[in-house]
């Protein structure tokens, strides 16, 4: 296939295993990586008697999950096709190639793909007698969450929690005290996001929507989708409380509470407007008295090119500051190693 | 006239034709409320489907069926991958060791692969998704079926119960898969998902002629 | 005044300084801001005793510089106005802060803005009796370096060189050792880069150049300022090479070489297609017979939201792997601590 | 008529203004050929230099320039900041610590301006840079001033040429400055620099009238 897009690729159909390729000559010191099916692992796995803790979905979002694979956090990543979940072929090798024989546990964002494929491979691997959990986030204030809909979409607050589990993981926390660790962390973080422009999908060849000058998205998620509403550009002392105040009202976050703050790039947007963003941020919440007592700013889960950010608010106790500031040494998140 | 494990293949074949003829257009339609790889993902499991058939064709509709099942599982990913997969998957244990299959087979399979995806997906009727393809589908297979029908009269009704199907979700505001966060937008928008199961019932109705 | 551009800021006039307070907060482990005249310094400068590792550029080339303001590489950064170098002023309070005693060190990208401040700075630093030493990186071989051009420019060279100097100067190297080891690293490393999408300047308000759907630059710098060369698009396989073979031919590298291989993105581009070029470049070094020993890969020196990339090739000895090697913790870089 | 602190001042403001009004143009310029900052630069430190002239007026006119070239120097960053900022101090020591100037002492201080501009930046003429605007208004205020003529007609001299000199520019291939990592596709434009300096000596004249 030719390409028909303006990206650095070769072809549309092979981007991913492309990428990988890039992927494991750069990073051999903390991954392996297998092709078919596409599976990332760390380069010592399995480790014995530790609980793998796998994620995966679609591509395009990096350095979500690869990126997060080593010490301290992912045991295996299951890249699918771009902005695409992986298949259960995926998600089953990666959990044969890390049970340490402690069992996993599978992170899985709320996306309908998501979800079916990574109950279908916890189905196989529970056939295989390994014991897996799943755990589904679903942190996007953005998304009405109800009986009636595919509920909320997992975004930034998956990276969180793949730290802090993985941290737990490699400790030596069991199944068990992962899963409910993953269950706290899934139930107070919360998440929002805007887009200044779109991204282009590879085999897609266009814009996944298209913005005049002077419009955005608010409320968009992670897969190029529109957001919830198309409003005029603002200035960011507008534009963050417009991610913020929804965030905050959800769980809800008050004074008193102690929070990480984490301030999102979506691909394309330039650290500078970043650190900005996470400026107004830190001063919105200090004067309704939250403490922002840890953060995280950059482009950490994206959506390809596109330009805008997310703001994340997890909750925190002592247990979880401890768990974020352990060593993790992975492609994108490295402290402590 | 019956159909047998090679009709079978040569269909599912046409099917993989059909999907790649309409990629573009169902990549646009889930770019529109989705995130634009309902064709993609379709043509690559198809694709790999026909390779897997060209290799070997297995001795029963049912064995056909299995197949490729576990191919779009195995290879599509996504919402689609699960689903269609489930479909093929509970069409190929209805029809069973059956060297052919008669009319009342095949609407039987079409009834198992609609009580398959709304028991993986748990979407119904009115949630703007491939079940609004498949119901209507289905209840036409059905009573063509009963009254008598061969099975290209069942998959002519059932290709053209799909077709209204999917034209219906137009105006239904999405409550499952990815067109859901888009709320009242979504309104407007033909499914993706709906329009591949018209298609796929539409071929193979053209192949059961 | 009014935002008239699709950026997440508040004032165009005001956005270094408005990120800059996001960066403090973000970092108050690492750094310190002072804004008037803006200046970034490591948390613990100055440093006794050790000599002072200072940098500094015009802004939008983040992390470039404040990014790498910490342990084990640079002691103070001095973010100019945006893709406009910063003044003597902040240049001479960086090394007013950090000195410990065993002076400084500058470095300086080759603009002649960039040139021309550092060089006064450096004039009244020295007339204050702190020891002053420059290196001026120029190591974009996309353009003509003669007695009659304002030379090449200072491209991704300069993000190895601040880590290996940063090592040296941590490990109690002095002056003298600091900058004939700048000299040397700034000798034997080359770069060129390419853009698909051009990048906006805040106060500019407009796209720093227009591209056609099909049509990319090749042998753009960081500035938002065109290339040499406007080409077709083509695919990865092509466009590394386009990159690689001027680098190689340049210095030159050749069989038996051992490098540092630097896949830098511009700042908008996917790290999927970052990851997928340094595939193709490792494969093509291969091939050539040089061993690449170290790599980075990321956005690291970028041109705001610009799409696109740049190869960075350093030659390396042992001396050099090490220095690479040693414990880094800044915002951007970190290992070992 | 002498030309006294405060009307050099004046003269200053007066560029602010014109420099204000000039940003966009400017930017779009430096756009075109460089990183499209060089309006933003200059309206950012003449911005300053009334900031600071609103507080105190120094009481020669070398001191006013003495005070414009450290405010350039600290506020404006850039090519332009050291480049201009250089100039004003060289304009600033040629004219020493008179009360009032003359067209001698103007075109004195002119020429001091370019050879501290070419000190720092070693840019010749046909090099594509403000030297290209300055060089020929130096050379035409030295021969209005030797031939007798006033401040005012020393400045519109310099201003002519420089227009003209700055229109020159226009077909060069740029060595120095960034313009200059275009290479031939240089050509064809204005270099920006060539025409702020063409400005800022057409409001001084126009000041000095
Ligand atoms: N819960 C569900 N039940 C039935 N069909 C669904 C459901 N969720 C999504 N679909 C169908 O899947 C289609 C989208 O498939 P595809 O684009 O391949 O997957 P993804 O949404 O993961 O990108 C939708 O158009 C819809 O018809
Ligand atoms: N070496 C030089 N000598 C004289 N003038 C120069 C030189 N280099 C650049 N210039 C002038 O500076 C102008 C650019 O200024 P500006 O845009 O403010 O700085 P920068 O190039 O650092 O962005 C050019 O148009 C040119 O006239
Ligand atoms: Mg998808
Ligand atoms: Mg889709
Ligand atoms: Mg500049
Ligand atoms: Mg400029």
């Amino acid at each position: 296939m030719e390409v028909t897009v303006k990206k650095i690729i070769n072809d549309p159909a092979t981007v991913v295993a492309d990428a990988l390729r890039g992927m494991e000559l750069a990073h051999a010191d903390l991954l392996d990586v297998q092709y078919d099916p596409a599976v990332v692992v760390r380069v010592d796995a399995p480790v014995p008697r530790k609980v793998a803790v796998v994620s995966g979905g679609g591509s395009g979002h990096e350095p979500l999950h690869a990126g997060f694979v080593g010490r301290g956090m992912l045991d295996a990543a299951c890249p699918g096709a771009v902005f695409t979940s992986p298949t259960p072929d995926q998600v089953l090798a990666a959990v044969q190639r890390t049970n340490g024989g402690a069992g996993a546990l599978l992170i899985v964002k709320n996306y309908t793909g998501d979800v079916l494929n990574f109950e279908t491979a916890a189905e196989l691997a529970a056939a295989e007698g390994i014991e897996v959990r799943s755990v589904v986030v679903d942190d996007d204030v953005a998304v009405k969450d109800s009986l009636h809909t595919a509920g909320r979409r997992g975004v930034g607050g998956t990276v969180l929690l793949e730290k802090i589990v993985g941290a737990a993981a490699e400790r030596g926390v069991d199944l068990d005290g992962c899963e409910a660790l993953a269950r706290k962390v899934a139930g107070q973080v919360r998440s929002m996001g805007l887009a200044l422009a779109p991204c282009t999908v590879p085999h897609a060849g266009e814009p996944s929507f298209t913005l005049a000058d002077d419009e955005m998205e608010l409320g968009i998620g992670i897969h190029g989708e529109p957001g919830r509403q198309r409003v005029p550009v603002r200035p960011a002392d507008s534009l963050v409380p417009a991610l913020l105040d929804p965030i905050l009202g959800d769980l809800p976050f008050g004074a008193g509470d102690r929070v990480l703050l984490f301030t999102n790039g979506m691909g394309g947007t330039p650290l500078l407007e970043l650190y900005l963003a996470h400026g107004i941020a830190e001063r919105l919440l200090a004067e309704r008295g939250i403490t922002v007592r840890r953060r995280l700013v950059g482009p950490y889960i994206t959506s390809l090119e596109m330009q805008g950010m997310s703001l994340t608010l997890l909750k925190l106790d002592d247990e979880l500051v401890e768990l974020w500031d352990a060593p993790v040494r992975t492609a994108a998140l490295r402290w402590g190693l | 006239m019956g159909c047998t494990a090679e009709r079978v293949a040569e269909a599912l074949r046409a099917v993989a034709r059909v999907v790649a003829e309409h990629r573009e257009e169902l990549v646009r339609l889930d770019r529109e409320i989705g995130d634009g790889d309902h064709g993609e993902n379709l043509n690559r499991g198809f694709t790999a489907l026909v390779s897997k058939l060209d290799g070997d064709v297995p001795g029963t509709p049912g064995a056909v069926l299995k197949s490729a099942a576990t191919t779009l599982i195995s290879v599509v990913g996504g919402a689609a991958g699960p689903l269609y997969g489930t479909a093929f998957l509970r069409a190929a244990t209805s029809v069973g060791d059956a060297a052919e299959l008669d009319a009342g087979a095949v609407a039987g399979a079409l009834r198992a692969a609609l009580e398959g995806v709304v028991a993986r997906g748990k979407a119904a009727v009115g949630d703007k998704t491939m079940v609004d393809a498949l119901t209507p589908a289905v209840a036409a297979a059905s009573s063509v079926a009963a009254t008598g029908g061969d099975v290209a009269g069942v998959l002519a009704a059932a290709a053209e119960a799909a077709e209204q199907g999917a034209e219906s979700t137009v105006p239904l505001v999405a409550r499952k898969g990815r067109a859901s966060y888009l709320g009242e937008r979504s309104a407007g928008h033909l499914d993706p998902g709906a329009r591949s199961t018209a298609l796929l019932l539409r071929t193979l109705a053209g192949s059961a002629r």
